[in-house]
């Protein structure tokens, strides 16, 4: 499973680093995305550096819904999805291995977000390692849960309208979760974030193993 | 896909109104409409105003049996879909139980958000708070609203069965979560209607037995829904599995033709 | 020793339609079989269903001794398809895909230079991304794969289809030695001038379903005069 | 206040009726487009399935 895993995750990033989807697309999106809330809430009054943490955390929500889809596009260009069934891999290792490579690539466009959140908004970091548990525990619980809904949706063909419908309301958790200590951790509150990252911690948890259960009947539903 | 082959020589419907089965439902119906009745009657004209709910109170005869109707039948949902995921006791029995639970459970859920709406109008002034149940509530609605588009996209019976029970699953993992992280963000509405001990003094004697009463009318109700929603699915999958046998026919003759 | 292919009253649906409508089919090890018939005959369906991606819902299926209905994912590792589609990723290079096609199988990734080199891919071409190749190279990629794979159960669904002279040469070529090899073949075909000379078996299949065998005897038996073992 | 007990009262109700209603006239027009099922029709010639 492990090995299977590492292949899958190995593979997938390879054809991110080739084809920077991500790099080109979501990670721009991102970054719109918190220009827009700019322009949606009024700069001039602080409220930006208030909502930072729940105006980042949107922005990541969002673009892990793009990078799954992502995810599952490569494997929608000649049949490779077929391919991955006919290759005989572990249907755990494929879903741990998509999901890490999801996850590498939220890391990467969350730190990329939290340069423009204090930037932008003047948020000032503080409580980094609280910051930095909750952006693991977010990342991976997103990752989990995109990559179970991204198969159940990838052969759909309603997926695009289809998935942010059914992951966004599962995900809604993590973006309280994740807000709130993020909330704590910049107000130098880490003491108040800790229930928040366990939470987060359970929410990930539960999605690894309900993926590693679910991705191989899944994944054979052509 | 197997049991549906299955499904084309032998239904399992009992849309032939002689049967027991349907006699069962009909008489569930009847006592349902008596009751739900019943509870209008006693709860808006019979009851007396409470002391300190006044008039208001007449709205707890209907909006927790709704709710309670709404998660009985998300947990129904959740349980079938177990059921059918299970392999020794998968079976398109537990495929359309879940679908036809999770359909009436979203009208409940809906109304339960509606009439909850209507209770914080007339009790805080605004349609809408941000508390910790309408919260949960309203995700638990749009996170069900899901899971029947999913089922309704259409493609192969079995597959969309599978596929359906294990977004059930993936959906019902997340009540729990998402019902704590929304409890800890924010805690305004009255914790528990009728099981809270203060509140118990105010809910006695006919109100009581009516909101009890209200409670068995509406899962009435919703067992009668769910057994017709129920005949619904079974009629619909018959309707394809005769396709299938005439389906099979055909290619056949194809290849004698050849 | 287990026949490579066992299918008893196989049908398969694909959605609704019953693309194997009762197939019976017995495939000995290291035989290679022939299935000939017009277009929506079944002929793709069945080696799609042989290669576990088409499930069989009714009838009995095995393949390399293994239950299809209970371990549909167990032979996987063991089988080839290559049909119209090559399930290669545009975005990587082929050597990564050569590679990761390979480990994914389970085999070990040696010698995937020489495999390249065989089906003629070599210089820069391995390190170019598969979405620039034109679809005669994606195919060559694809054998590059079986090659390297060496599975015991090769499915080819038109082989042929996309090849120039020489890419057709090395298809006849690799599928001689996977037989002389020990490896069983099963091939769809619509060039039965080109396909005929290769195989041990013709299978005539029609509406989902097998309606005649002939036996060709190996080498040079022309292959308008079969020897006629069995019609159905 | 009144008005508002009423208003949840409809909704509630006329909401399950639609519904029922809509329920029991897809049933009875599929059970009606169907010919009566027959609990002992013989097997095709498939024979065993899995």
């Amino acid at each position: 499973m492990w090995r299977d895993a590492a292949l899958v995750a190995g593979k997938d990033i390879r054809v991110e680093l080739r084809s920077r989807v991500a790099t080109n697309q979501v990670l721009p999106f991102a970054l719109l995305v918190l220009i827009l809330f700019a322009f949606a809430l009024d700069p001039d009054r602080g409220f930006l550096g208030q909502a930072a943490p729940g105006l980042f955390w949107v922005a990541v929500l969002f673009s892990a819904v793009l990078a799954v889809q992502r995810s599952f596009a490569i494997e929608a260009s000649d049949h490779a999805r077929e391919g991955l069934r006919l290759s005989g891999l572990d249907p755990a290792g494929i879903f741990l291995g998509k999901a890490a490579a999801v996850a590498a690539q939220l890391g990467v466009l969350e730190a990329v977000l939290t340069a423009g959140v204090v930037v932008l908004y003047g948020a000032h970091l503080e409580g980094a390692l609280l910051l930095l548990g909750t952006c693991l525990a977010a990342t991976v619980g997103l990752a989990a849960a995109g990559t179970a809904y991204g198969v159940l949706a990838a052969s759909l063909r309603v997926r695009e309208t289809l998935l942010p419908l059914l992951l966004l309301p599962v995900v809604a958790p993590v973006l309280l979760g994740a807000t709130k200590a993020w909330e704590a951790g910049l107000a130098g509150h880490p003491a108040q974030g800790d229930p928040w990252l366990r939470l987060l911690a359970v929410f990930a948890v539960v999605y690894l193993a309900l993926g590693v259960l679910a991705f191989g009947p899944l994944l054979e539903e052509s | 896909m197997i049991i549906t082959r299955r499904q084309a020589r032998r239904p399992l419907t009992s849309s032939s109104s002689r049967r027991p089965g349907s006699l069962v439902r009909t008489a569930t119906g009847v006592v349902g409409l008596a009751s739900v009745a019943a509870t209008v009657w006693l709860g808006l004209w019979v009851t007396p105003p409470s002391t300190n709910l006044g008039q208001l109170v007449r709205l707890l005869y209907i909006h927790p049996p709704v709710a309670w109707v709404a998660y009985l039948a998300f947990g129904v949902t959740a349980a079938a879909s177990l059921l059918y995921l299970w392999r020794r006791t998968r079976s398109v029995v537990w495929d359309r139980l879940a679908a036809a639970s999770g359909e009436v459970g979203v009208l409940f859920c809906g109304l339960t958000l509606v009439s909850g709406s209507i209770w914080g109008k007339a009790t805080w002034g605004v349609w809408w708070t941000w508390d910790a149940r309408l919260t949960s509530t309203a995700l638990l609605f749009v996170l069900y609203l899901g899971y029947l588009a999913l089922r309704r996209v259409p493609s192969d019976p079995g597959t969309r069965a599978k596929r359906s029970a294990v977004a059930a699953i993936l959906a019902f993992a997340d009540v729990p979560i998402s019902y704590l992280s929304v409890y800890w963000w924010k805690t305004l509405h009255q914790t528990g209607t009728v099981l809270n001990p203060q509140r118990q003094v105010h809910v006695h004697g006919l109100m009581a037995w009516t909101l009890l009463l209200g409670f068995c009318a509406f899962t009435l109700v919703y067992a009668w829904l769910v057994a017709h929603r129920y005949a619904v699915e079974a009629l619909a999958e018959r309707q394809q599995g005769e396709g299938l046998a005439r389906a099979l026919a055909e290619r056949r003759a194809e290849g004698r033709a050849a | 020793m287990p026949p490579a292919v066992r299918l008893q009253r196989a049908v398969a649906l694909i959605g609704s339609f019953p693309a194997l409508a009762g197939v019976d089919l017995e495939v000995t090890p290291g035989e290679v079989v022939l299935i000939q018939g017009p277009n929506g005959a079944g002929k793709t369906s069945l080696l799609r269903a042989c290669a576990g991606l088409l499930p069989v819902s009714s009838g009995r299926a095995e393949v390399l001794g293994e239950d299809l209905a209970r371990r549909q994912r167990a032979v996987r590792r063991r089988v080839a398809l290559l049909g119209h589609a090559t399930f290669l990723y545009d975005d990587l290079s082929v050597i990564d895909n050569v590679r990761f096609a390979v480990r994914a199988a389970g085999a070990p990734a040696r010698d995937l230079g020489a495999a390249l080199a065989r089906v003629g891919l070599d210089g820069r071409l391995p390190r170019t991304s598969v979405g620039r190749l034109s679809a005669g190279q994606r195919r060559r990629v694809a054998l590059a794969i079986l090659l390297a794979r060496r599975p015991e159960l090769w499915l080819l669904d038109e082989p042929h289809a996309g090849l120039d002279a020489s890419g057709r040469d090395l298809v006849d070529e690799m599928v001689r030695e996977a037989a002389a090899g020990g490896s069983t073949v099963l091939l769809a075909s619509h060039e039965a001038d080109r396909a005929r000379p290769l195989a041990s078996r013709l299978v005539a299949m029609a509406g989902g379903q097998v309606q005649g065998e002939e036996l060709v005897l190996w080498g040079g038996s022309p292959p308008n005069t079969p020897e006629r073992v069995h019609v159905a | 206040m009144s008005g508002l007990i009423d208003a949840g009262y409809s909704v509630v109700l006329v909401s399950v009726a639609a519904y029922s209603a809509a329920v029991v006239y897809r049933h009875r027009s599929l059970a009606r487009s169907l010919p009566p099922p027959t609990p002992d029709a013989e097997p095709e010639e498939e024979g065993e399935w899995q």
